[in-house]
């Protein structure tokens, strides 16, 4: 069966960051340079072929975009300024976006206002909530402090009302990456007609999904290691926090001031100064625009850098002030904290940049089940 | 007639901004001046489009259009569509190109104006700008003595006319004296090149000097004084006997030129057995005598008395000619640039001009392929009592069609790795042979049906052009893309070829300075006109030949060295010479085209 | 010793000579036993020679000359045609196989096929073993 | 006759020779020969310490004929001649045995070839006994020159010749001049307009005073020689003017392919197949139409119509894929929303610019499709009605490895280059050689790339074999520098080894006047015996195998010669049994 080409689908790769498209003339010299290109999983080339004949089905069921982590050896190497790391990291806003059912991500990855329509308007309904909601139902600002001198923020933010509204989110954001992981499964195991995985070998190799997840070990085989370590740094920093703030809400947001050794406390700084310490190295690369890895941003990778950082800053802010006693500051700090920390979550983790963290370690797990496909 | 034209100019940039922009606003103010111009717009004053043109055409009444710029010709095809649909005549749309006319800034705004006035007048440039003549002294000189060279000079001479053949090394031959076969009919270069080599050398027009160097040049179009340096041979050339007992006997040694630095010749030396003149020279730079006053182990062995004069000095020698061959060739680009490819840090990684020894009779084996050992002393040299190679690869476009060293595209290589794969097999009947290219371009007379031929024999021909070599057990392995297979290739072999690309020789800048010939994108010297005068220069007398103007193989050069030579023929047969294009100022222009068709009123 | 077949070749300048020097410039390989004489043009090949070469010894007389039309000299070659179908046939009465005799047209750029000819004569002459002149000549010579 | 006494050289050409013939053997088995003074060996003959050696030996040794084994005779014959002729015996007093490309480089047994190179030198040795010396002779040159064809090639060399002050008969078969080059609108790389470009020259061509051109003319043979030859020219098909010129340009160049053998491709079934030809047609209005009048929305561009393919050409056209290039920048200027696929085999941007413009043209939002050119073709068909295009190519896109489909509206052949049907009749008029593609040999190919082998003959530009105009302007004025320099030498050598009669012996059965080619024997009422013109023969030989009477000697070929030649090729024959 032949494949029609389609030269309109390079103007809608365009909207996602694409650059000099045309540019490849086919050397091979990116594919072999890659350390994580490997026999029957062969990009970048293959895959910018794909992308400048238009072949949106082939290029739909590629897995090949998520297993690059853009070192950028194949940009500095390219004999033609085709920027193939960069290409491929269009290829996974693209990607995302047609795992994404809603057709937000789309929306997203595309329109600049819409991402930041929706941005306000999730900050608008966390203002609204602590400003108006609750204190209509009792749960008010106070100045007085706690018998240590901290700031009562559980009486401010309830507690059980914030869990249950983390549980929310967190169902829905789940909710919707796994509709959309399935949706990947879809395209890029069950459509390829001509293979088989069985169900064996879908339990089998599950363990890589959560290995992967936990060390990117792929990250690490690219030549510049540095990057990797920065990455799970940040990583786990992050899944730390997230899974402290979703599950153990109770133990974590507490009025009580404890002793510095208290793992609530260290596990705090820990995922703090990881986060940040991946933040400040992918905001100044970029800035620096030195390293090829960091000298394209998309908007998508900036806003996503400004909204984590301000989460962590804010973070940092609602600590400080807290165990200082400074209640309104504490206050000001902890809206805000939550007013870029909601929308952050809601859009970028199922529909932006952030649901990597999901695509990532399953596209891995994927790549594992097609090799061990067998033919129909 | 022209004067009932109705014009409009249009202006077109697409090179984008420069250091010194050309003033577009001036160039409309001069076009402006000519009562045939309505009207004049720059690309920027509007979006260019059928409609937006076509409205133009139509509103003015234009009959003609002129596209001025930096390659109009992108937009030219809009124009004439625009004229078509207005109803006027496509062909009316006249273009005129700058970058054509080595118009790249301001400087060159008076060239850009007389192109301008050409356009709008309908005079072709070329006819308009007819600098004089100036009577032409006979003698030529031919800057380079490679086969670009040779060829002008055997040309010449036999129209009877003195040639000075100015060679810088000490022999004449160039790069193809060094070549083992030649693409695509494998005859041997020696077979075919010494011949010419001592055709020139016994020709009775001809005066050869090697071993000297184009110092100055000034003068004019027919009349040119050139300072030259000779630089001293250390040894009588009418004298030697080419006995070659003083290199014998002679201690110092330095890697030869020749062999691409495979071999190992003497201070004293001959560059190569059939080299012309038949003679010795001395390095200065290896002779130890001429670095600690003391030896001259030369001179106690040298049967000719008087021959060898170790103080003789460089002199300078003064000679005046009419026209200026220039054919200084080319350099092969450094391989070590691309340190992916471990050119220099792999011993049995060769450049293409070292494997072309290797593979010469005359070469460091005797025309066998071995691998690259070391001796006692632990030089890496080529022996034949090393073992031989089964597995070879070759790269193509090394430094070539890369942004990262050089653009373009080297013409040569392509085929030159053919035939490397072909004598290969011929040494090697039972190598394998890998050529891993990106676009074969087999363009030549007889190059396909060889590509094809090559094919045939059993080389493996992959595209991909393959991303780096590594040590690997005591081998090398190649990374990269079989990209018709779509595979990944991790391939162990014995000996990786790079086929390097050409650059500029090295003094092409300085002649470039020297006769103010521009130099073009990757630096090469800048030809008159690209399709009509590929020989010519803007300046009157001198002409290119060969591999300074670009990269080209041999029956290219050749044909360039004659069609150089054709020239300076008809200007010796005339007895005059045209004088220089860029001298010619705008005035001048003017008052040609109105002498050539005077305005009617 | 070993019956090993003589060839005596001539080769017209143009055409085959060139042909012949292109299956060398092209490394093709052939049986050594031919000898090839140049004369210009294939027209200039008398009887007498080929006579001569039978009579020298010789198992085969091989002829080779420009395509028909692709004469330098026109018509040489045609003429060459038509001397060579008579004495084809007074060779065969004089008892010399008519296979010995053979006419070829090899062109310029026909290396591969002129090898290809000279290992098919060879073959031929192989099987026809030594010509009746030779072994008498080889008989003189052992008597002496 | 004196007694002779024979120099022997045998070449080793490094390892060309020496690898496969123990010369050592050959110089020691031939050294015993009578008549032989000495043998000897040595590396490269050829080169200038070679030939010294012989000239060295000529005095030292007083030789009077002189033998060297190397290569063929067609590369050095000329340079020993010379060498001989410097130590002052006539050149014709030597002889080479062709010990490389017919022994060395085909045979694999080192005895054997041993053995044949000794038959081969002794031949020669016995040969070169019966040589007898010749007169070099030369004629004037006729300074006028005739180029065929009128193409930008043609019209180059003729400025150059007559710019000089040279008269030039330029004539062309069509009813103007220009060529190909003036049908195309834009050029490559510097998309620079080809119309301006040839304007001056097609001015000063017609203009000049030293250039006669003749349209609507052909040729139908050349007589005479180098320097001096002569045509009457056919104007409209009738005889017209005679000419007298000194040398002769062939500058006819080549033709389009006829695409309509290709199947897959359809040219003729679909209107909307074209040629480049005719492409260029069209743009020079800047409108590109359908047949039914309507812009395309989907243009695709196929390289290599047939070239590259054993089925019809195998050779690489040279210029095609520039022009391909060209057409995306056209097609773009014309049509700034359409798509363009770029159907190839691989780009082939060599010249000076040409991957800059390349690169450039990436840039053009086009697609670019890689085709295998011999194996399998893409395939044009039309579309269904409800497709909203008019046809669809279906291939095999090399470098994704994908079968596709590819919606088109137009699509633009880049037909191969292939030579005239009628070049046969120039070929025989001015007695140069075609090569298997139809392509005019030149006496070189790389180091005599215009030249032929017929003296005073010439071929330029894409006659020669394919090319782009400034490789064709080079050429051009190659030749004129090789015209000119022999202008201005005024005399030019011509052919030695002709044939003569011993009117003693003829009978005065006139069988030569017949067989004779070039008209070059007559017969004399007179005397009763037939004479040759030598200027006119080219010294074939055919009229001495025919002369029933031995009356004709063709010099340098003589019956003796030859026999002594074969005799030589035999004498070691039986020294092994």
């Amino acid at each position: 069966m032949s494949i029609r080409v389609n030269p309109d689908l390079r103007n809608e790769l365009i909207q996602f960051g694409i650059g000099d498209w045309n540019a490849c003339y086919h050397c091979g010299t990116c594919t072999a340079i890659c350390p994580l290109s490997e026999e029957g999983f062969l990009f970048p080339r293959k895959k910018i072929r794909l992308m400048q004949m238009g072949l949106q089905g082939p290029l739909e069921s590629s897995v090949e975009p998520w297993l690059c982590y853009y070192c950028g050896d194949c940009t500095k190497t390219c004999p033609r300024d085709a920027n193939p790391g960069e290409l491929m990291m269009s290829l996974r806003r693209y990607l995302t976006s047609t795992y994404d059912w809603t057709g937000l991500s789309k929306k997203f990855y595309t329109s600049k206002i819409w991402e930041l329509a929706w941005i306000l308007f999730f900050a608008a309904l966390v203002i609204i909530s602590f400003l108006v909601i609750l204190p209509s139902f009792g749960y008010k600002f106070t100045t007085e402090l706690t018998a240590e001198g901290g700031v009562k923020l559980n009486s401010f933010a309830p507690i059980p009302i914030i869990e249950a509204f983390d549980w929310i989110m967190a169902i829905i954001v789940a909710t919707l990456l796994i509709s959309n992981i399935l949706r990947m499964y879809y395209k890029i195991i069950w459509k390829n007609s001509t293979t088989k995985v069985s169900l064996w070998v879908h339990i089998r190799e599950f363990w890589l999904l959560i290995f992967n997840f936990a060390v990117q070990p792929k990250f690490s085989k690219c030549d510049d290691k540095r990057y990797w370590g920065a990455h799970w740094f940040l990583m786990s920093g992050y899944t730390i926090m997230f899974i402290v703030i979703v599950v153990f809400l109770p133990w974590f947001q507490t009025e009580k001031i404890l002793p510095v050794w208290d793992p609530q406390r260290w596990l705090g700084y820990y995922a703090t100064f990881g986060l940040l310490f991946g933040l400040v190295i992918a905001i100044f690369g970029r800035l620096k625009k030195k390293d090829i890895k960091f000298r394209f941003s998309h908007v998508s990778d900036w806003l996503f850098l400004v909204m984590l950082t301000l989460t962590v800053i804010t973070g940092i802010f609602i600590h400080i002030f807290r165990i200082n006693g400074m209640p309104m500051a504490t206050y000001v700090s902890y809206i805000t904290h939550m007013a870029v920390l909601v929308p952050m979550i809601l859009i970028e983790v199922p529909f932006s940049k952030w649901s990597h963290l999901a695509y990532r370690p399953f596209a891995v797990y994927f790549t594992q089940l097609k090799k061990n496909a067998v033919l129909k | 007639m022209d004067h009932k034209d109705s014009i409009g100019v249009f202006f077109f940039d697409l090179m984008g901004t420069v250091n010194d922009p050309i003033n577009y606003s001036e160039l409309a103010k001069y076009t402006l001046g000519f009562q045939q111009v309505l009207q004049a717009w720059h690309y920027s004053d509007f979006p260019w489009n059928e409609e937006t043109i076509r409205k133009k055409i139509e509103t003015n009444d234009l009959s003609k259009i002129i596209v001025a710029g930096a390659l109009p010709g992108t937009v030219k095809t809009l124009f004439s569509k625009a004229m078509s649909m207005a109803g006027k005549n496509p062909s009316s749309v006249i273009l005129v190109s700058f970058n054509e006319y080595g118009i790249w800034s301001d400087k060159e705004i008076e060239r850009a104006k007389a192109l301008l006035i050409c356009a709008i007048r309908d005079i072709p440039y070329e006819i308009a700008a007819m600098p004089g003549d100036a009577p032409v002294n006979p003698a030529t000189m031919i800057i380079g003595g490679g086969i670009s060279g040779i060829q002008a000079a055997l040309e010449i001479a036999n129209g009877n006319t003195l040639v000075y053949l100015i060679e810088k090394t000490g022999t004449i031959g160039g790069k193809m004296a060094t070549f083992d076969k030649t693409f695509p009919t494998l005859d041997c270069a020696a077979c075919i090149l010494t011949p010419k080599m001592v055709e020139v050398n016994q020709h009775p027009n001809i005066r050869l000097m090697s071993y000297c160097e184009v110092r100055e040049v000034t003068g004019d179009a027919g009349n040119f004084t050139v300072k030259l340096l000779q630089k001293a041979r250390k040894v009588n050339v009418t004298t030697c006997i080419g006995c070659g007992t003083c290199a014998e006997k002679c201690p110092a040694t330095a890697p030869s030129e020749f062999d691409s630095g495979t071999t190992m010749r003497k201070a004293i030396y001959m560059p190569f057995p059939q080299a012309v003149p038949n003679k010795y020279l001395i390095d200065a730079e290896s002779c130890i005598y001429l670095k600690t006053g003391k030896c001259r182990a030369c001179v106690k062995a040298c049967p000719v008395p008087d021959c060898i004069n170790l103080d003789e000095p460089d002199k300078e020698v003064l000679i005046k000619v009419g026209n200026i061959i220039v054919a200084t060739g080319y350099k092969t680009f450094d391989a070590a640039r691309m340190e992916q490819y471990g050119y220099g840090k792999y011993p049995n990684v060769l450049a293409a001009l070292e494997f072309e020894r290797l593979l010469n009779a005359s070469g460091p084996t005797g025309g066998n392929i071995h691998y690259r050992t070391q001796d006692k002393k632990g030089n890496w040299i080529f022996s034949t009592e090393a073992e031989k190679p089964e597995k070879l690869a070759i790269i193509h476009c090394v430094g070539s069609r890369d942004k990262n060293y050089n653009k373009y595209c080297s013409r040569v290589c392509c085929m030159y790795s053919l035939k490397f794969a072909h004598l290969i097999l011929d040494k090697l009947p039972e190598a394998e042979v890998f050529e891993y290219f990106i676009d074969m371009r087999s363009f030549g007379k007889g190059y396909e049906e060889f590509y094809e031929r090559i094919k045939e024999e059993g080389v493996s021909i992959i595209r991909g052009k393959t991303a780096k070599v590594e040590a690997k057990n005591g081998k090398l392995l190649i990374r990269g893309e079989d990209i018709l297979r779509s595979e990944l290739i991790e391939n162990i072999v014995d000996m990786v070829i790079l086929s390097t690309g050409l650059e500029p020789g090295e003094d092409t800048k300085k002649i470039s300075e020297m006769l103010g010939i521009p130099t073009s994108d990757g630096g090469w010297l800048e030809e008159a006109n690209y399709n009509t005068d590929p020989t010519g220069t803007f300046r009157g007398g001198i002409m290119l030949a060969g591999t300074c103007q670009g990269p080209k193989d041999i029956p290219d050069s050749v044909a360039q060295g004659s069609a150089a030579a054709a020239r300076v023929i008809q200007n010796i047969l005339r007895g005059r010479v045209t004088k220089d294009i860029s001298g010619l100022t705008l005035e001048e222009i003017e008052n040609h085209i109105n002498e050539i068709s005077p305005i009617q009123v | 010793m070993s019956y090993r077949p003589t060839i005596v070749a001539f080769l017209c300048n143009w055409c085959a000579y060139t042909g012949a020097d292109l299956a060398g410039t092209s490394r093709l390989r052939y049986a050594p036993n031919i000898r090839i004489i140049r004369v210009m043009c294939s027209g200039r090949i008398e009887p007498t020679f080929i006579l001569k070469a039978f009579q020298q010894g010789a198992d085969g007389v091989l002829i080779c000359g420009c395509h028909p039309g692709d004469c330098h000299y026109q018509e040489g070659n045609y003429k060459c045609l038509r001397r060579f179908k008579l004495i084809q046939k007074y060779v065969d009465q004089m008892g010399i196989e008519k296979d010995r005799l053979q006419l070829e047209w090899i062109s310029a750029s026909e290396g591969r096929q002129f090898a290809e000819l000279v290992n098919n004569m060879t073959k031929t002459l192989l099987i026809l073993g030594p010509s009746k002149i030779k072994s008498s000549l080889e008989v003189e010579h052992l008597k002496q | 006759m004196e007694e002779p006494r024979i120099g022997v050289y045998i070449c080793w050409c490094g390892t060309n020779i020496a690898k496969m013939v123990d010369v050592e053997a050959v110089s020691a088995e031939v050294g015993k020969l009578p008549h032989v003074v000495l043998a000897k060996n040595y590396k490269y003959m050829c080169s200038d310490p070679g030939q010294e050696l012989i000239v060295k030996d000529i005095h030292g040794h007083q030789l009077n004929r002189v033998v060297v084994a190397a290569c063929s005779p067609r590369i050095h014959e000329l340079t020993f001649r010379k060498a001989v002729e410097k130590a002052g015996i006539n050149p014709y007093l030597f002889e080479m045995a062709n010990i490389r490309e017919q022994d060395s480089w085909v045979h694999t047994d080192r005895t054997e070839a041993t053995s044949k190179a000794i038959d081969l030198v002794v031949a020669a040795i016995r040969r070169v006994q019966f040589h007898e010396p010749l007169q070099k002779r030369s004629v004037n040159v006729d300074p006028a020159t005739l180029i065929i064809g009128g193409g930008i090639s043609g019209m180059v060399a003729a400025l150059e010749i007559a710019n000089a002050g040279k008269k030039v008969y330029l004539i062309e078969k069509t009813g103007r001049l220009g060529g190909h080059v003036i049908k195309f609108d834009l050029t490559f790389p510097h998309l620079s307009s080809a119309r301006q470009m040839i304007r001056p020259i097609l001015q000063r061509v017609e203009n000049h005073p030293n250039i006669d051109v003749f349209l609507n003319t052909e040729i139908r043979d050349v007589t005479g020689y180098i320097g001096n030859f002569k045509t009457t020219i056919r104007i409209n098909e009738t005889e017209s003017t005679e000419l007298r010129f000194g040398n002769i340009i062939a500058a006819v160049g080549l033709k389009p392919f006829d695409p309509s053998k290709i199947e897959e491709y359809g040219y003729g079934k679909f209107p909307d197949v074209i040629t480049s030809m005719e492409f260029e047609e069209m743009l020079g209005t800047g409108q590109v139409l359908t047949k039914y009048g309507k812009e395309p929305r989907n243009i695709a561009i196929i390289h290599c119509v047939g070239s590259r393919n054993k089925k019809y050409h195998e050779y690489c056209s040279r210029t095609c894929c520039m022009v391909a290039l060209k057409f995306v920048h056209q097609i773009r200027a014309s049509l700034p929303s359409a798509n363009i696929f770029e159907i190839y085999a691989d780009m082939r941007a060599y010249g000076k610019g040409h991957e800059e413009f390349y690169a450039l043209t990436t840039h053009k939002q086009i697609i670019f499709l890689m085709y295998d050119q011999q194996e399998r073709l893409p395939v044009i068909s039309q579309a269904d009605r409800n497709d909203n295009c008019n046809m669809v190519i279906r291939m095999n896109e090399k470098l994704s490895g994908e079968s596709i489909e590819v919606p088109v509206d137009m699509v633009i052949l880049m037909v191969n280059m292939e030579a005239h049907e009628n070049v046969k009749e120039v070929v025989h008029a001015i007695g140069v050689s075609l090569c298997g593609n139809q392509f005019f040999i030149e006496k070189h190919p790389k180091l005599d790339p215009v030249a032929t082998t017929t003296g005073g003959v010439y071929i330029v530009g894409t006659c020669q074999g394919p090319k782009d105009i400034p490789d064709s302007v080079s050429q051009a004025r190659a030749a004129a520098a090789r015209i000119l320099a022999t202008i201005a030498t005024g005399s030019v050598a011509v052919e030695v080894t002709t044939a003569s009669t011993n009117e003693k012996l003829c009978c005065g059965c006139q069988t030569c006047v017949k067989v004779c080619p070039y008209s070059a024997i007559s017969y004399n009422e007179e005397k009763r015996s037939s004479e040759v013109n030598e200027v006119l023969c080219k010294g074939c030989g055919t009229c001495g195998s025919a002369c029933p009477a031995g009356a004709i000697t063709s010099k340098h070929f003589t019956d003796r010669q030859i026999l002594a030649e074969i005799e030589g090729i035999m004498s070691m024959s039986f020294k092994g049994v």
